[in-house]
């Protein structure tokens, strides 16, 4: 299963390619090279993506799409990551009433299904990419959480840890040089298919209509305001839509094939 | 049995309490109120005194500690509030949103299952072989499509297309309506309980007793029904419970899309409309959802799996 | 070849690791007569267990059996339809394995499990399945068996469990049992019942044992021939007291001189022989007194080997 | 020129298609029974079946079937006309009217009596219960003073005998235009008010039958209707469906017999002849408008908003991006309304102009606004995306602010936006809809550019006091003309409201107050209809 790591890998790379060449790749710009005269024309030169209601480009905005869609993913996974190593592992570490409080609050955020909290916060923030990112970012490290604190836990009590306890190492230094890096694994891989998980909840929200504030192109946006044109420039929606499902394949079979690769008990078990 | 029921309804308050702390948090610094939402349209002209009066029979205007005061003393007599937008009580605007939702919930994780986990099973029983791949690439490849955008095609094909299903809306006592937006919303689910059933299989199958079974001249098929099924089952139920849990949650784009009357799209339209209590009380009953569901699955353990004991 | 009419008779068996990996057995030539206990000995990874798998048809996946045959009576097991050779398994010739905590099904009561043998190979409804397998506890030496039948097996202990495995096992009076290293995951104390249980009801039933260890002291005090393996090959069959008093094979010698006694380090080979660490008392043999292993040498024995 | 000769096209099509479309349903006499599966566009549910307590079309389209109004409005004549009253009689200062009440029943089997009138009117009226259509009775007069607390009741309202009413206005204007409203039916008096909301009980056509909450309404034939022979459909569903694109496959799959189109549809429905036959078009009152707050120094300045309006070419946004499916705007009022100047002419779609314009003004390339706006559209995010391109050639630019609809008007009551984009009613009364424009309207009633021009006051004031109906409308013609000079929004368009509708389905009116509210009891289906809508 290899296999999976490696086309993963090879999608993703394409996206972020496609996200940092796309001021030279694109052919149009993804705004302001909007002419109403050529709206819904169909793929060709020198549209080969065809344009959309506004007559913008469909591929240049694809390309530029790809810097919000890895931004939002991205960014919000490296905040519930942060969020969510940081409670787990305090809370794995110290235990007590810290560790209930955690807990509790886990709890909680995984009975609130996240595209409901994200919900609740994008109508207080508004839409945009900041709000986005604070939706996304806030309500989807309980998993991450979990293992953390797991994880932390059985490792809290190995040598090493005691001896670097006894070597009068502070928790700072025990929980940042001594868990986390033994961590980090696990939590790469939670990391890696939460950023399709995201890319996909802000297609979710641009539908409900909180999500990127136009005309910034988001594929989540273009494949809301296409969705209409299905049957007369099916172009304009299927291309964003084929954008989000390679994007979110490309990183949910880089986050299998890395379990894979970091975990031999699922190696073994895949032979 | 009776007493750790008990003891979960009551380990479930504390978190109920925190969700109506943090919704009512959020959403009393939400920008926008129900009383601006009624001029949206543009279509009336709002006279200022009528907005007034609104305001003050809706008690908007209290401060923020008294609302919430009078929110949680209202909860702790299972009073939910008034809606703003209906002037009903919340539960009776919630009362007919349940079952559709519940309908929802069941039939999509049926179809999760009913596909899910045998498509899991055959795949693991030829662990490598080309089946194998193509349900698994199916599975991460159903993970990754925006589920309106399924929604959207399935709409296209079965319904206008071949014209097979209705293509929207909610019907008492039809199944038919059911369907579509059952298999748009059922499919991540039925994604992830494929994968995990897979790896269940392949993990109970490598398992000692398995070895046992066949030294003891077990035959495949008995093989998988009567020792493996159950041990894979204990696996698969987590994920199902957690799956069924938030599917009340998740069903908000496929509910608005198939216009079904469910709780996510009541939730969305009031969030739009800020009719908070309204929004709070579809809130806990998705939350409630999710925990009585999740007491349901551990129960079950204790049903299927002899190690777990509840009592 | 000592007997002209073995019960099994294993001709150069090779196995090997997919289609062209490397080979794990290099042609194994063995036989068990009826009644007798064989004994197979060696290192782990010599290929012992790998034999014992190969004769019930358990290899799993990549490993195959790539030429050889396995003749059991008249048949050869290796050419034998699927269905037939399941049917021989478990009923005419069975097997136990190492680890008794996880070779039980944990969602099932132990009385299932038992009584399952009975319906699969002898039609028995499953009530007077569930009759007989409690008697198979009782023949077991299990305590109030009707309760322990329906008891899981995590309610059990080890030595319970591993007792439980012979039951089902020996459920259908197989003319053959595999023991795979049958004590080696139990506590010392319950070693010896569990191996004067194996030997005392496969003698009642004239039940043929091939018993895998890397156990010196169990292989002396229960076999009446041995084979001693070593990197997929057999290199050496003898009878029990000539193996242990006169052992031909270099590697042999070096085995038996490996074994670790009270009192002193052990020395040559360790690196190789990690898994000897309990003592063969001195020409000890006989079936009466199983073993003289005593807990306390065990654990010097242990702590020395980890030092 | 081209905006001109677009504009007459557009009229004489709007004509063409109403007349036809009225030809079409008096091609055969009307035959009884049958269902219709009529659809509720404008959201995912409806608020309540009690109309008094919501101010949405979307509820409004349900009411209709179960409730009458003591006007209605006529979708032929774009007048309102006496609905439960068979006769009225003006005093001579032209503001106290006597209504003689027709012989209707409430679906409960009550009679219509002149307390049900003055019951109705002041509940709507009462302050307790804060119901926004009080709104529409503002103009009885007694109505203010009840609303303030100083009086227990309207004093207006005067019962003569049982089928006699007296109601007395405050001003001289026809008070059809606010009694018409669907949001203030006549309720029995004595129907308990608890169960207005889950039992309706009105004077309507139609009575409720199945209430889904989210999904549909289902109503039946109320047998007691007082029109004679009506309505013709037995069973009525209104499906509550928002999402456009799961409409379109409804309607193609025959599933929903209406289809309220959005542009794209539109386009889509007229590019296929089988659908294309039969849509059903109007000129809705609805102006479609960017308003410029003054807050922005730049947007005092007159040069700098009529910069705007020569900047955009709206005709270009109507015909690529509307598909047509809107009228351009001259000025406030729209195409419908009878003070519409038919001699006025749009702004001229001149960038050069624009440009010279704000050059004068002293923001060659120094102004930048963002636009608050909804998604919708037709009026919302898409057309502030085509405006970007287009103002940034003329040195202007412009960013988003995309809000949702509550944040929306709150914004806009808070003073807090720099230019919105927003869809306004403006008509069908003339008079009531320019006044959003008068000094003395406060910003949070509907004067949101604070538009202050004591000449435009003075007219309106004029207008208002002017019992002659012909010079009355010459009057707001002129102001109206006057806005459009001023400039206070960039005028956009005027709605084109269209529906799809199946060929079995007669009856429909281009009610350009709204279309998808209809007049069901005038609505009948043909032979041609499939048999689950015939049995």
């Amino acid at each position: 299963m290899r296999f999976n790591f490696v086309f993963g890998l090879f999608l993703v790379s394409v996206v972020v390619l496609a996200a940092l060449l796309a001021g030279l790749l694109a052919p149009f710009h993804p705004i302001m090279d909007a002419d109403l005269m050529s709206s819904e024309l169909p793929p060709g030169a020198p549209h080969w993506m065809g344009t959309d209601a506004q007559g913008r480009d469909v591929l240049s905005r694809i390309l530029y799409g790809a810097r919000v869609s890895l931004m939002v993913g991205v960014v919000s996974q490296i905040i519930n990551s942060t969020i969510g190593a940081a409670l787990g592992i305090s809370a794995g570490y110290f235990g007590g009433v810290w560790d209930d409080f955690v807990n509790g609050l886990t709890n909680v955020m995984l009975a609130i299904p996240s595209l409901v909290f994200a919900l609740a916060i994008m109508a207080v923030l508004g839409p945009g990419l900041p709000s986005l990112l604070i939706a996304l970012g806030l309500t989807n490290w309980s998993w991450t959480c979990r293992i953390a604190r797991g994880s932390t836990l059985s490792l809290k009590s190995q040598s090493f840890v005691l001896a670097a306890k006894a070597a009068g190492f502070s928790d700072w230094n025990i929980m940042r040089t001594q868990i986390l890096p033994n961590i980090v694994g696990p939590l790469l891989v939670i990391g890696t298919l939460g950023i399709g998980s995201a890319v996909l909840a802000e297609a979710a929200l641009s539908f409900l209509g909180i999500g990127i504030r136009p005309p910034t192109p988001s594929w989540g946006n273009m494949l809301t305001d296409a969705r209409e044109l299905l049957r007369t420039a099916p172009w304009a929606a299927i291309f964003p839509g084929l954008a989000i499902f390679v994007t979110v394949l490309g990183f949910n079979l880089l986050g299998d094939g890395l379990r894979d690769m970091l975990d031999p008990h699922m190696r073994t078990r895949r032979e | 049995m009776m007493g750790f029921v008990l003891r979960r309804v009551l380990q479930m308050i504390p978190t109920i309490l925190a969700v109506v702390l943090i919704i009512f948090f959020i959403f009393s610094v939400v920008p926008g109120s129900f009383l601006t939402s009624l001029m949206a349209e543009g279509r009336n002209m709002t006279n200022a005194d009528v907005l007034a009066q609104m305001n003050a029979q809706f008690g908007l205007d209290d401060p923020i500690p008294v609302r919430l005061w009078n929110y949680v003393s209202g909860l702790l007599q299972f009073d939910l509030g008034i809606s703003y937008r209906t002037r009903e009580p919340v539960t009776s605007v919630l009362g007919p949103r349940l079952w559709p939702s519940v309908q929802l919930a069941i039939a999509a994780m049926t179809f999760a299952a009913a596909v899910g986990i045998p498509l899991g099973f055959m795949a693991a029983l030829r662990p490598g072989s080309l089946f194998d791949s193509l349900t698994m690439v199916t599975a991460v490849s159903g993970l990754s499509v925006p589920e309106f955008w399924l929604g959207l095609l399935l709409m296209y094909v079965f319904a206008l297309q071949l014209g097979w299903l209705p293509s929207f809306g909610y019907q008492e006592n039809s199944l038919r309506h059911l369907v579509l937006p059952a298999i748009a919303l059922g499919v991540s689910p039925m994604a992830l309980l494929a994968r995990t059933t897979r790896a269940g299989v392949l993990d109970v199958m490598n398992a000692d007793f398995v070895r046992t079974a066949r030294a003891k001249g077990v035959s495949e098929p008995r093989l998988v029904r009567a020792h493996i099924t159950r041990n894979v089952l204990v696996l698969v139920l987590t994920t199902m419970g957690l799956q069924i849990g938030s599917l009340m949650g998740q069903a908000i784009v496929i509910e608005k899309l198939f216009s079904w009357p469910g709780i996510g799209s009541l939730l969305v339209d009031s969030v739009s409309v800020r009719d908070i209590p309204v929004v709070q009380g579809a809130v806990l009953v998705i939350v409630l959802w999710f925990l009585v569901i999740n007491m349901l699955v551990d129960i079950a353990y204790a049903l299927i799996d002899p190690r777990i004991k509840v009592a | 070849m000592p007997n002209p009419d073995p019960l099994l008779s294993v001709r150069d068996l090779r196995v090997q690791v997919g289609r062209r990996g490397p080979q794990i057995l290099h042609g194994i030539n063995l036989d068990i007569l009826p009644g007798e206990t064989y004994g197979l000995v060696g290192e782990s990874g010599s290929g012992k267990s790998v034999t014992g798998l190969s004769i019930m048809g358990l290899l799993k996946r990549p490993l195959n059996v790539s030429a050889g045959s396995i003749h059991y009576q008249d048949q050869n097991l290796l050419k034998l339809a699927p269905r037939a050779r399941r049917r021989l398994r478990g009923d005419r010739i069975a097997m136990i394995f190492q680890e008794p905590m996880t070779a039980l099904n944990p969602v099932a009561s132990i009385g299932t499990q038992i009584a399952e043998m009975f319906v699969i190979h002898r039609g028995l409804d499953w009530p007077a399945a569930r009759r007989r397998a409690v008697e198979a506890l009782d023949s077991v030496q299990v305590p109030s068996p009707e309760e322990r039948a329906r008891a899981y097996p995590h309610q059990l202990s080890g030595g319970m469990r591993q007792r439980v495995m012979i039951a089902i096992a020996l459920a259908c009076r197989p003319d053959l049992l595999i023991a795979d290293e049958p004590t080696t995951a139990l506590d010392v104390t319950v070693q010896a019942g569990v191996l004067k249980l194996i030997d005392e009801l496969c003698r009642a039933e004239g039940t043929a044992v091939l018993l895998v260890s890397h156990d010196l002291g169990v292989i002396a005090n229960m076999c009446q021939r041995v084979g001693v393996m070593d990197r997929g090959r057999l290199i050496e069959e003898q009878d029990t007291v000539a193996l242990f008093s006169n052992p031909l094979h270099p590697y042999t010698r070096g085995l038996l001189a490996a074994r670790p006694r009270l009192g002193s380090r052990v020395e040559g080979g360790r690196k190789r022989l990690t898994e000897l660490e309990e003592i063969v008392p001195p020409n000890a043999r006989g079936h009466d007194a199983p073993t003289l292993v005593t807990p306390r040498g065990v654990r010097a024995a242990r702590a020395e080997a980890t030092a | 020129m081209l905006n001109r000769l677009s504009l007459a096209a557009a009229l004489t099509l709007a004509t063409a298609l109403a007349s036809a479309t009225s030809a079409l349903a008096q091609a055969d006499t009307p035959q009884p029974g049958g269902k219709l599966v009529f659809v509720a566009p404008y959201g995912g549910s409806i608020t309540s079946l009690d109309i008094t307590a919501t101010p949405h079309a979307q509820d409004e389209i349900v009411a209709k079937a179960m409730n009458a109004s003591l006007y209605s409005w006529n979708a032929d004549t774009n007048q309102p006309e006496l609905e439960l009253a068979e006769s009225v009689e003006k005093s001579a200062d032209g503001k106290t009217y006597t209504y003689k009440l027709r012989d209707a029943t409430f679906h409960n089997g009550a009679k219509l009596t002149a307390d049900d009138v003055i019951y109705s009117y002041n509940r709507l009226g009462d302050p307790k219960r804060a119901l926004p259509g009080a709104e529409q009775i503002l103009r009885i007069a007694g109505a203010a003073e009840y609303q303030a607390g100083t009086a227990d009741s309207i004093s207006g309202l005067k019962k003569i005998d049982d089928r006699t009413v007296e109601i007395t206005m405050t001003d001289i204007n026809d008070p059809g235009w606010q009694l018409m409203s669907n949001f203030a039916p006549i309720y029995s008096k004595d129907y308990p008010e608890d169960q207005l909301a889950s039992k309706p009980n009105g004077l309507g056509p139609f009575k409720l039958a199945n209430y889904v909450p989210g999904a549909k309404v289902e109503l039946e034939k109320f047998d007691g209707y007082y029109e004679e022979g009506k309505p013709y459909l037995d069973r009525l569903d209104i499906m509550l469906m928002e999402e456009a694109a799961a409409r379109d496959v409804a309607f193609r799959n025959g599933e929903i017999d209406v289809n309220v189109l959005g542009p794209t549809q539109y386009a889509a429905y007229r590019a296929e002849p089988a659908l294309a036959e039969n849509l059903l078009e109007v000129a809705e009152v609805y102006t479609r408008n960017i308003g410029f707050n003054p807050k922005v120094e730049a947007f005092k300045d007159k040069r700098v908003r009529q910069a705007i309006n020569y900047a955009i070419d709206k005709d270009l946004i109507v015909t690529k991006l509307l598909k047509d499916k809107a009228y351009p705007a001259v000025s406030w009022l729209p195409v419908s309304s009878p003070a519409f100047d038919k001699d006025a002419r749009p702004y001229p779609f001149d960038p050069e102009k624009a440009k010279a314009l704000l050059a004068e003004a002293g923001y060659a390339d120094n102004l930048s606004f963002s636009v608050t706006a909804q998604p919708n559209e037709s009026w919302g995010i898409p057309i502030v995306e085509a405006i970007i391109p287009m103002l940034a050639r003329v040195g202007v630019t412009v960013t988003t602010d995309p809000v949702d609809g509550s944040v929306f008007s709150d914004k806009l009551l808070a003073d807090d936006f720099q230019a919105y984009i927003w869809s306004n009613s403006s008509g069908p009364d003339p008079l009531h809809y320019l006044r959003c424009f008068h000094s003395k309207t406060p910003q949070s009633a509907c004067n949101y550019v604070k538009f202050s021009n004591p000449e435009f006051d003075a007219l309106l004031d004029q207008a208002g006091a002017e019992p002659d109906h012909d010079k009355q409308t010459a009057l707001l013609k002129q102001a109206n003309n006057m806005l459009q000079d001023e400039a206070p929004v960039w005028f956009f368009n005027y709605n084109k409201a269209v529906m799809g509708v199946q060929p079995w389905v007669h009856g429909l009116k281009p009610n350009s107050v709204e279309l998808a509210i209809q007049d069901y009891q005038d609505v009948w289906i043909d032979d041609t209809a499939p048999a689950s809508r015939r049995q």
